[in-house]
């Protein structure tokens, strides 16, 4: 067992440091979910993108630094305690990146990564329908041959799309075999939310901000250069994305340790804080901490080739209840301030709105109970 | 051979009936949003068919033209309250009109008829500034300074609007112009604020019900996996454990609004577990809510989020969930007795 | 509203309370499942039936002074404060007695009502079978008619038959239609455990006393003046037993609030206890408290003739939760010495021991909230 | 590039998989069940065949005819020890071990060659008297006493039996005869407390995950309503967050190990931490196990009351789960940074 950092780590950490020092702005960016905000948030990406911050794990050629696990969590420890400003490109970079590299054709990574990686092209996830939230495969969108055209024409709608109301390009899945059900006959498709026949209804969450929005297909027409892998294999294709969304690389343990380091200065700054809130605090600065170094026993097992595979569901359990707790234990502190939307301690109600969600997507909870109790403990389907 | 009883007499509880049924017309969802989305949060001309209804004078004596209610008798009133998630200064105005009423002297000659009368809302705080629920409406406030309680008219206060996600409790910082207003003699500030902690927690156990039939109706029809979600177990546990964290709630509300009315000797107690009580159901009532919701419920356009919101502003004003249980923690491990 | 307490109840209060504290043993009696024990309390109800305590709510002529519930709660509020014994006729008096006063024959309630009430007759429950604990209605131990003999033969298994170790009769459902299934076709029989043909095996619990047993049938017979109620009709009669073994008269809530009490004392002399457990402790005696009061509501309103249904599920979850809670916060109190078995604190642990059946008996709470869900609530089935 | 690793050794993982393969015969349930009936709550031999296996001795110095090995290599071993709810003082006389170790000296020359045969159990105390798990079994005695660490020998010291729920950890009231024994120079204490409490931790996480696989192991197999009760989903969460807890409590030991190793300035913290997150998940894994076997599990007969005990014990021994929260709590809020 071997927990001393690396010299050339430690130097890495050093530089990112400084870097954040001298670059994160000052005042904290309007709401991501604005259209200022959202233009802000980009303008932030293509900085970072310049000095080579914005994708440190990706090849050079495609604007990143070939850097491991390690130093990305290195880099993500060090962005939140500097409290950078939220990712607007996190789709694209974390859910969509992962699958990409696994089957895009270099054409499709020439084309798409580099605007990705600028944020110049934001990506908004198109998962959800109204009657497939939880039961994803009951996916109905449907995608049609055009054989002349040479592609496919989409019909149908999705919801729940983060990003949706002011992103570029969507990614999802679509029925392309209309005699299939469930997992089979879905295709993974990349179209941009200008195209004809497409639109978007915000929706607006409950900060009252468009924070996602409903996408609606009208015969869209979808070259086939836009598919992404095999026809038909879409579900695969998305599983290794939503399993990186579960697993190690969107909830990544920095975040969640510098707010519950906030949270700590919180409770020390809170004279007559009772007694029992501070106890949460304590135990949330905990699970933080224990968090980090389940995830860096994930990364340093995986880095030593192991398969990486149960950890998603029971990962995606831990950090969700423990966004919340971090953030409910904060508005306890704050006591009669804690619903005010002004002023310097306003942003722990944004951080709670957000880690309310966090139990709900990317597979509800119960979900993610029935996963580890069927998958992990092999426990008979109900 | 008892005349025991814990309910609220008949007469309140048809009164709260009565109330229930203007509120769910007049406090109806698509009212409560308009009012959201207004000026000041507030229904208009609400606050004057309450009054008409008389529910604005029902603890100011008879002698004022009131019905010289006492707490146990506001507790359905107020749950109704709760459970329409109704934007109007109703626990404020009527704590005030309970302290006016102990006090008496001028102060209460002059503003416990324009209480019934629906003309005049009050607030309370405490200190200087306090930052005070319904204080954007109040035309009064009471304010606790040490041991005494100041009348403050509109002009002798700086009333500055506290932006909140709850719009619909026109929280303000009220902050008294130097010198102004005066003291009330004998006011018991200590009692009204045990008065009105009761009062909010009758509203938080009001919106814990109305979050959990909310929840159950949805759970009835939202279907995944071809079922309804309801089918599920996992639900099913959740919202049964909501049910019995309110159903206990409930007759602990009672009890404080009893012993507040009779200045019991455990009347601090009381209405700590009462807030608390409420509190933590309101809260779980809230979390769980969301959650069987899922997306549609984390949606603006939905009505949940105005019910959850409601139950973040009471669990933290009034003295937060915490610090109620703080305090009875130190009535009750000091004092050797029950 | 009105909770002054009448004269007269405070008159019966005071009486109660002179004579336990003239009568309760100062020494805690040896537990109730040994055979010195159960002795003990058998003679401590002999003496409380003297003194017209035992059976308060029953008519006279078996022994009660005929109080109401509100009386009832008042002398388990006394009882438990003055640190009365565990009742050993419980299942009686509690479980057996509600269902005799429903539908026995006179001649079986001149039999049966004083001996139970003096504890002359100890009864044992014969509820669950191997294979049907929560799910009741699996039951499969059957009666078969003999005519000839006027009464029915016994074959088949109960278990986990609170008192059967030590008690002298039983009461419990046995299938008399061989053809019936679920809840059909079951009786309600009363038997003495010395008769021939069965087979009592103690069964040692956690604390490694035997506080139940398997009781074994070949061939037992049992004569008709032995049937409680209608031959078939044995699951309604049980029924009325069960929800008044989780609604109001088993799980008085003088227990509960006497074990706050002691709780709190003991927070109280444990300087630098904690400030979670401290706080857990304030949490448990706030629900001591609630309980009363639920429980005086639910039967202020039984007194003035209104119908009591739902409240029993919400009631057995209710206590049961607690009951673990007041003495696992105690046990937390302790420290290390938590564990001991002897001196004046391991009280304690044989209460937390106890209190960890309350989940799972008389209907596991998993079963109780299913109930809630689909009999209050109104959600569907599974 | 990296050789950072959170894991064990290979070759502490190989030694410990040795040791459960040991631990599965010679502690199987029937030498357990026959060990708590017995006299002395051991198991008759098995103290000397850990001996000749090096499993005494990890800890010992090689030139004491030991292993050397630090206490990161020891956490899978004590969670062997957990997982079989071994009744034997691995703990107690492993501390010494590192504690002796560390002071060097006399004591050490003339205790640590006997504890590497296996000829030697020593047992830790606080103060006089103290309640000492071991302290039935133990030839040794190290209790601390103020700053220093003072040795006893059986003949220094009254030591009489504490009757436990689990008679598997030898629990004793030990106390001083006036004078007796003598102070080891420069023995640490304080890290010799922070070593048995990581030491525990690991054993804590080895119950939690045996209590674990018997309640999956129960639940597909116990059927009601006509499947097994593991296909309900009010079962499934319940064991599903079990292992959530007990998996993230894993990492959080091994930290604690490191930093108890290597005498980090977080070494207090990370030892409490480790203490609380294995206590925490152990007791859930304790109370969803017992609710899943229903009533077979509150019987003497069933195996699993053993490890029920065992956890009782583990989490009230080495200061109780709330007590390393509220140290962490003091170190984390006085001290600012991280």
């Amino acid at each position: 067992m071997d927990l001393t950092e690396a010299p050339e780590r430690e130097a890495f950490r050093a530089e990112v440091r400084d870097w954040l020092a001298a670059n994160v702005p000052a005042e904290p960016l309007p709401s991501l979910d604005t259209a200022d905000g959202f233009a802000a948030h980009r303008d932030w990406e293509r900085r970072m993108y310049d000095a080579g911050y914005a994708v440190v794990t990706w090849p050079e050629r495609y604007g990143g630094r070939g850097a491991d696990l390690l130093d990305w969590l290195t880099f993500e420890e060090e962005y939140w305690a500097a409290g950078g400003p939220v990712r607007v490109s996190q789709n694209g970079i974390f859910l969509l990146a992962p699958a990409m590299f696994e089957v895009a054709t270099e054409a499709q990574l020439d084309r798409f990564m580099v605007p990705m990686a600028r944020a110049d092209e934001v990506w908004a996830q198109g998962w959800s329908e109204p009657d497939a939230g939880s039961d994803l495969a009951a996916l109905r969108s449907r995608a049609d041959r055009d054989e002349s055209a040479g592609g496919w024409r989409l019909n149908g709608q999705k919801t729940w799309s983060t990003r949706g109301a002011f992103a570029d390009w969507m990614f999802g899945l679509f029925r392309t075999d209309p005699e299939s059900s469930r997992h089979h006959g879905l295709t993974y498709l990349l179209l941009p939310l200008d195209a004809d026949g497409v639109t978007v209804r915000p929706i607006r969450q409950l900060d009252g901000e468009p924070g996602f929005a409903e996408v609606f297909f009208d015969d869209v027409f979808v070259p086939d250069d836009q598919v992404l892998g095999e026809v038909g294999q879409g579900w695969s294709v998305a599983m290794s994305t939503t399993t990186s969304e579960r697993g190690l690389t969107l909830r990544s343990p920095g975040r969640f340790l510098a707010a519950a380091d906030r949270l700590l200065d919180l409770t020390r700054r809170t004279p007559g804080a009772s007694a029992r809130v501070v106890d949460d605090a304590v135990d949330a600065w905990f699970d933080a901490e224990a968090y980090r170094l389940y995830v860096l026993d994930t990364a340093l097992r995986a880095l030593d080739g192991q398969q990486i595979g149960a950890e998603s569901s029971a990962n995606k359990l831990f950090w969700s209840d423990l966004d919340v707790r971090i953030h409910d234990a904060a508005l306890r502190l704050l006591g009669p301030a804690a619903t005010l939307t002004e002023g310097s301690d306003a942003a722990w109600l944004d951080g709670y709105l957000f880690s309310l969600a966090g139990p709900i997507y990317a597979g509800t909870n119960e979900i993610q109970r029935n996963v580890v109790a069927e998958r992990v403990l092999g426990l008979p389907r109900g | 051979m008892t005349t025991m009883r814990l309910q609220p007499d008949e007469d309140a509880l048809a009164f709260s009936v009565a109330v229930r049924d203007l509120l769910s017309q007049a406090c109806d969802a698509p009212a409560l949003r308009a009012a959201w989305d207004g000026r000041d949060g507030r229904i208009p001309g609400l606050w004057k068919r309450l009054a008409e209804m008389g529910v604005t004078g029902l603890v100011v004596p008879e002698k004022y033209d009131g019905a010289g209610l006492d707490l146990t008798g506001m507790v359905p009133v107020f749950a109704e309250a709760g459970r329409a998630a109704l934007p109007e200064p109703l626990v404020e105005t009527a704590t005030a009109a309970a302290l006016l009423t102990q006090a008496g002297g001028p102060t209460a000659d002059e503003w416990l008829p324009r209480i019934a009368a629906g003309d005049a809302v009050v607030a309370l705080g405490d200190g200087s500034p306090a930052l005070v629920t319904g204080g954007q409406w109040a035309d009064l406030f009471l304010i606790g300074a040490g041991s005494g309680v100041r009348v403050l008219t509109r002009d002798d206060a700086n009333v500055e609007p506290a932006p909140s996600i709850d719009p619909g409790v026109g929280l303000a910082r009220v902050t008294a112009t130097d010198g102004a207003g005066r003291v009330i003699d004998g006011a018991d500030g200590a009692a009204a604020f045990d008065w009105a902690c009761v009062a909010v927690a009758a509203e938080l156990v009001g919106l814990a019900q109305a979050m959990l039939d909310r929840s159950v109706a949805y759970a009835k029809v939202r279907e995944q996996f071809g079922k309804p979600i309801g089918s599920f177990q996992a639900v099913k546990h959740q919202l049964a454990d909501v049910f019995v964290a309110t159903s206990f709630a409930v007759p602990v509300v009672h009890r404080a609004a009893w012993s507040v009315a009779r200045a019991a000797p455990t009347r601090s107690r009381d209405a700590s577990h009462a807030k608390h009580a409420a509190g933590r159901a309101a809260a779980q009532a809230a979390r769980t809510a969301l959650q069987v919701h899922g997306g549609i419920g984390y949606t603006y356009e939905n009505d949940l989020h105005m019910w959850l919101k409601r139950t973040w502003s009471l669990t933290s004003q009034w003295g937060s969930t915490d610090w109620h249980k703080d305090r009875a923690a130190r009535l009750l491990l000091t004092d050797e007795e029950r």
